[in-house]
């Protein structure tokens, strides 16, 4: 299966970053620490703006990046709030 | 579309699978967010930018911190087994009740994206909204011009559900104010 | 079957995380857990929704319900996806958070009275009063 | 007790100086991009909705980099309250507003057909989206965060009646 058009390889491009997101997951299961599961989210959420941009040019749908533009700068923030917590139990308190 | 969407599809089922199977409370709060993200992908290719962005910011965001911020104020039970032990007559039930779906419902949905469904086709539903949006209201975006303007009353009281449910958050904790 | 598969991919993915929230509300120990439960199960409704509004025509996808600026009442061959559905959706969100919160008020009071997150032993500390 | 219960009896909050200063960077980014989807929601994807979630969610992320008694303290009550109440406020007001000329709940056109202001139905629908729905949401954001940060104080760990008399004097302040 090559594929022949532009768009479509950009599409592949996306499922093969997907095929690596449910390989990430591997580490956010075994992970036997909290900061392992904790990386593994944070690389996954940094996978999701890939893909999002990668399907924007494969669908020809600008707009996309609009809704990866959130999860670039909502990424953090779950990063931070895991982050908190786990340093000190209640620490984002 | 379906490349992506199948790998999206296992991926997504993964993540729930794993958050509903972890004992640690944590670990599977945290699978929770990445299973968001997942499926605010999924919706994204769906063509639904606006449930897309709402799930990346209150699924990934806030459901996140404040799941956080129970179990910092409650207790975290620690565990020494990672998995929870299957619960077998749930599992009987749950089962029984998505073979039924499956083997019952499924055969009789139209096709995802089939333009034939009454959803689409119907000319006094989407057709009618899609036609007259930027006429009525001078607005491009349709979803805003049916949630403001076509169906403003329904907004209105999804906005005081939200209000109401601000308050009854303060009164379940019996606080006037927020310290 | 697995042409049936490949057609309703979005609503088979629906039933099973349906199956998954379910389980986790029925069998869970943890009140923590059922919530999320519960957030699982909302969000398989979504993706329900979600699915109904999308439309393709010969396997390529419409665009995102943004209609062009013209009064031209063209609007007959724009393939975009049904916004109804959508805005449903986008007001359930919200009032699925706002639900979150109120229960997880409840667990943080529970937790005040009783001391436990556990169904079980909430259940007997109850029957000892 | 601890710090267990609320944050009036200790605070575990822990300065980091990584998160201060990617805060600082990023918060004003966030809170434009807010603003930018609310007021831009009526002709790109996007809204009230989305954009008032992620302003709630600035507030979010200056409180964990900077404690959440400081923010709260910083942010003050009667500013959430008035968010919420206001909201609700505009969007009643607009839709009575549209009785009062004449007309059903939040008929916008009649703005331009008896008011005369062009555009009327645009601008109505703005008031509603900027003014009710997006304040609504991001003060809910807030609340429920603040709420749930507090915690719980049960009555055998709340002090003795004269703090309880305090609280109340620093109520009737606000």
């Amino acid at each position: 299966m090559i594929p022949l058009d532009i768009n479509e390889l950009f599409l592949v491009g996306a499922a093969i970053f997907v095929v690596l997101a449910i390989a990430m997951f591997y580490r956010a299961v075994a992970g036997p620490t909290t900061q392992d599961r904790l990386l593994a989210v944070n690389v996954l959420g940094t996978n999701t703006v890939v893909i999002l941009a990668l399907l924007a040019a494969g669908l020809d749908q600008p707009w996309f990046l609009d809704v990866a533009l959130i999860y670039a700068l909502l990424n953090f923030l779950m990063a931070i709030a895991i982050s908190k917590f786990t340093v000190e139990r209640g620490g984002v308190l | 579309m379906s490349l992506v969407g199948y790998t999206l599809a296992i991926f997504v089922i993964v993540a729930a699978l794993a958050t509903a199977m972890f004992r640690d409370v944590l670990s599977a709060i945290i699978v929770f967010g990445a299973y968001s993200l997942g499926m605010a992908i999924l919706y994204t290719l769906l063509l639904a930018p606006d449930v897309a962005m709402t799930e990346a910011a209150i699924g990934a965001g806030v459901t996140t911190i404040l799941l956080l911020l129970t179990i910092a104020k409650t207790t975290r039970p620690t565990t020494d087994r990672l998995f929870e032990s299957i619960d077998v007559p749930a599992l009987f039930v749950v089962g029984a009740f998505v073979v039924v779906l499956g083997t019952q419902v499924l055969p009789e949905m139209y096709a995802v994206g089939d333009s034939e469904a009454p959803v689409w086709s119907n000319p006094e539903v989407t057709q009618a909204y899609l036609e007259q949006t930027y006429e009525d209201t001078g607005v491009q975006n349709a979803v805003t011009a049916v949630l403001a303007a076509y169906r403003g009353f329904d907004t209105f009281g999804e906005a005081v559900v939200v209000f109401a449910a601000g308050i009854a958050t303060l009164l379940v904790l019996k606080r006037e104010v927020f310290a | 079957m697995i042409e049936l598969l490949a057609t309703r991919y979005a609503y088979a993915l629906m039933f099973v995380l349906l199956g998954i929230g379910l389980y986790m509300v029925i069998a869970s120990e943890n009140l923590v857990k059922k919530l999320i439960g519960v957030n699982l199960f909302q969000t398989a409704i979504f993706l329900f929704f979600v699915a109904v509004a999308y439309v393709e025509v010969d396997g390529e996808p419409g665009g995102s319900p943004v209609v062009p600026a013209t009064t031209e009442p063209a609007a007959g061959d724009l393939i975009l996806a049904s916004p109804l559905p959508h805005v449903i959706v986008l007001t359930a969100i919200v009032v699925g958070i706002a639900l979150t919160a109120v229960g997880l008020a409840l667990i943080v009071r529970i937790h005040a009275e009783y001391g436990t997150l556990r169904e079980d032993t909430l259940r007997e500390v109850r029957a000892d009063e | 007790m601890g710090g267990r219960y609320g944050g009036e009896h200790g605070d575990t909050y822990t300065e980091s100086q990584v998160i201060l200063t990617a805060v600082k960077i990023i918060a004003p980014f966030t809170l434009t991009y807010g603003m930018f989807m609310t007021l831009h929601g009526a002709d790109t994807p996007g809204g009230s909705f989305q954009g008032g979630a992620i302003i709630g969610v600035t507030v979010l992320m200056l409180a964990f980099a900077f404690g959440i008694e400081p923010t709260r303290q910083w942010l003050k009550n009667s500013v959430i309250v008035s968010m919420v109440g206001g909201g609700v406020a505009i969007f009643i007001g607009v839709g009575l507003a549209t009785i009062a000329l004449g007309g059903s709940f939040l008929e916008y056109r009649l703005f331009f057909t008896v008011l005369g202001i062009p555009d009327g139905t645009k601008w109505g629908m703005e008031a509603i989206e900027v003014g009710g729905i997006a304040l609504i949401v991001a003060g809910v954001v807030i609340t429920l965060f603040f709420a749930t940060a507090a915690g719980f104080t049960p009555a055998r760990y709340r002090s003795t009646p004269e703090v309880e008399t305090a609280d109340d004097e620093v109520l009737s302040d606000d």
